[in-house]
């Protein structure tokens, strides 16, 4: 049994991502350098013998995922599991976490200048957001951040891939003191930052 | 509901399709090409009011979003009528639209990567994996349970925290409206001839009976009921009842002696400002 | 697009076996006479390249699975031990549980807002909670505790070890008289109290 063959095998037993350590402990045999070439040489093999799937990066980890030009056949299967598109608030939100993470929610609904409670809580039942800690402030509230459920649902590798803040529109630093009217823009960054 | 032909401005909205105030309002101002460090607050302003007419129907917790954005633009329209201060330190202007634009790019740089998410989603979306992936019976022994009094605790805080909100929101957010306000406002001025705004707001004690009264008592104005007069900025808000006979013209009944110049500048130097007739 | 490709992507994505007539309808240009040379074709390919995986036929139709001889890497890889978590909705409640115990399903929804039968079964299967008795309210519905292995998890003797801060929501604080809903909650069977 080649490397390549057991990468593969585990691979397609796997409906998530696997990481380079993971698919390694499927033998003595093989180390990590091991499975990269083996992943290498699959993604090869795919090109070459115009397989209709390929092996993608998500999450840190790889996953076989059929490629974008057999959507269209896809689609109209219903035995080909879909999931429902986000709403624009519940991007809105999660763009905002994935930028600023960690984020409490009083500082996402100041920013989106309307209430997000319920937005949160769909996106942690998606998995796509969690708790990732408490602030020091008052009432010390939960702070949220990004799950690698999230960069698997868009693709991403890891938040470096996330559109990189320079190519979006300008964000003014805050202003110096208290704001003149409600007094109620605590931030604790002041700009559009990029992933941490 | 709340689509709105502006007369002069030519275009339409649907509020349902905005996610709340600061999209709306962004969409005022892009849509007409207006340079945002230089908003005309006036114009803006009664765009955005008539844009929001009808709010009601969105429910009440994003009707008072909305309704708290167009109090923001009232009173930074009202600011503006003001002579300038001046920053003792360096020299400068204080905008009084300078926090207001601040939060509108930084609601607009998230609006964009809220879009390019969207864009990402889409990509992703024709990309399938396995959908069926028994490819040897499944194991009957569940993975060990990693489990902790943390993670216990973590959503005991979250318990917490979800259900004290709705109760207090269900006590303090009886439902308001506009007409509701009018009719308190034109009960009180058949008593009294001139009512100061935070009496009529007091007893309720809440932001949203706030910015409902005052949008309220705008309409009145408009509409010739009642005057709205300000001193300055944070002072008392009065109300004065007009009498029939004037309601053709323009001179309020028993205003107060600052308030006659009608103009934004009174004799004695104090600011004198006249809120209301937006259109 | 050749028709074996179409054909391999949807054997890949599909969520059940797929017949012939099935995979023809995927496209207008599909027969299934092409369906079938389209299986042959991959076979034999897969079969050429060494491929990990193969299409075998089963009652249902056409399915791609993994290759018998990589079993072995596959048991492998599932045998090192990866840890499940609780849900945030299991934890959710199970710490209502733990507070409130005995406790009836609707009272635990009506404390979360949401439906909660999954995860109680969930956590059954677990063995962190167990019927304790049934309510003497409309329906008698069954009552829930925990169970000596939440003890264990945690490391405490008994009930009496549960934490209670002064910080513990209202919500799971014990009740003063009867509670506000139902009739009695009064048990039938053994306490719900202390482990058994």
């Amino acid at each position: 049994m080649k490397p390549a063959q057991i990468v593969e095998a585990l691979l397609f037993a796997s409906d998530a991502p696997l990481t380079v350590a993971d698919l390694a402990r499927a033998d003595e045999s093989l180390t990590e350098e091991a499975v990269e070439a083996a992943i290498q040489e699959l993604r090869a093999e795919y090109e070459r013998t115009g397989r209709a799937f390929q092996i993608y990066e998500l999450a840190g980890g790889f996953q076989v995922l059929t490629r974008p030009e057999y959507a269209p056949y896809l689609d109209r299967f219903e035995s080909v599991p879909q999931t429902a598109r986000l709403s624009m608030s519940a991007l809105e939100v999660l763009a905002i976490i994935a930028y600023r993470q960690p984020i409490g929610r009083a500082e996402i609904e100041e920013i989106r200048g309307v209430g997000s409670a319920g937005v949160l809580r769909t996106l942690q039942e998606r998995e796509l957001i969690e708790v990732v800690g408490r602030s020091e402030g008052l009432g010390r509230p939960l702070l949220y951040g990004t799950t690698a459920r999230f960069l698997e649902y868009f693709g991403f590798r890891s938040l470096e891939d996330l559109p990189r803040p320079e190519d979006l529109p300008v964000v003014l630093r805050e202003r110096q003191g208290p704001p003149p009217e409600s007094g109620g823009t605590e931030q604790t960054s002041a700009n559009g930052g990029g992933p941490p | 509901m709340a689509r709105v032909d502006a007369g002069d401005g030519g275009f339409v909205v649907e509020l349902e399709q905005f996610q709340g105030p600061l999209d709306l309002l962004l969409h005022l101002i892009r849509e007409q090409d207006i340079d945002i460090f230089d908003i005309p607050i006036a114009e803006i302003t009664a765009q955005f009011l008539r844009a929001i007419e009808g709010v009601e129907a969105l429910g009440l917790d994003r009707a008072g979003e909305f309704l708290e954005l167009a109090a923001t633009l009232i009173r930074i329209k009202v600011q503006l009528l003001l002579p300038r201060r001046v920053d003792e330190e360096t020299g400068e202007w204080e905008d009084p639209r300078a926090e207001l634009v601040r939060r509108l790019l930084e609601y607009e740089h998230f609006r964009e990567a809220a879009r390019r998410l969207a864009e990402a989603e889409a990509e992703r979306a024709r990309h399938f994996g396995r959908g069926f992936v028994q490819a040897r019976p499944p194991k009957p022994v569940a993975a060990p349970l990693e489990l902790s009094w943390d993670d216990l605790w973590a959503a005991i805080q979250r318990l917490a925290e979800r259900t004290r909100k709705p109760a207090e929101h269900r006590v303090t957010r009886p439902v308001v409206s506009i007409q509701e306000k009018m009719a308190l406002i034109l009960e009180k001025l058949m008593e009294l001839a001139q009512v100061e705004f935070f009496q009529l707001v007091r007893p309720f004690g809440d932001r949203v009976h706030a910015v409902v009264t005052l949008l309220a008592g705008l309409e009145l104005t408009r509409q010739r009921y009642v005057l709205l007069r300000q001193r300055e900025p944070f002072a008392p808000l009065w109300l004065y009842r007009r009498t029939q006979g004037e309601r053709g013209g323009t001179r309020a009944l028993e205003a107060p002696p600052a308030a006659l110049a009608g103009g934004h500048a009174a004799p004695n130097g104090k600011a004198v400002n006249e809120t209301g007739a937006d259109r």
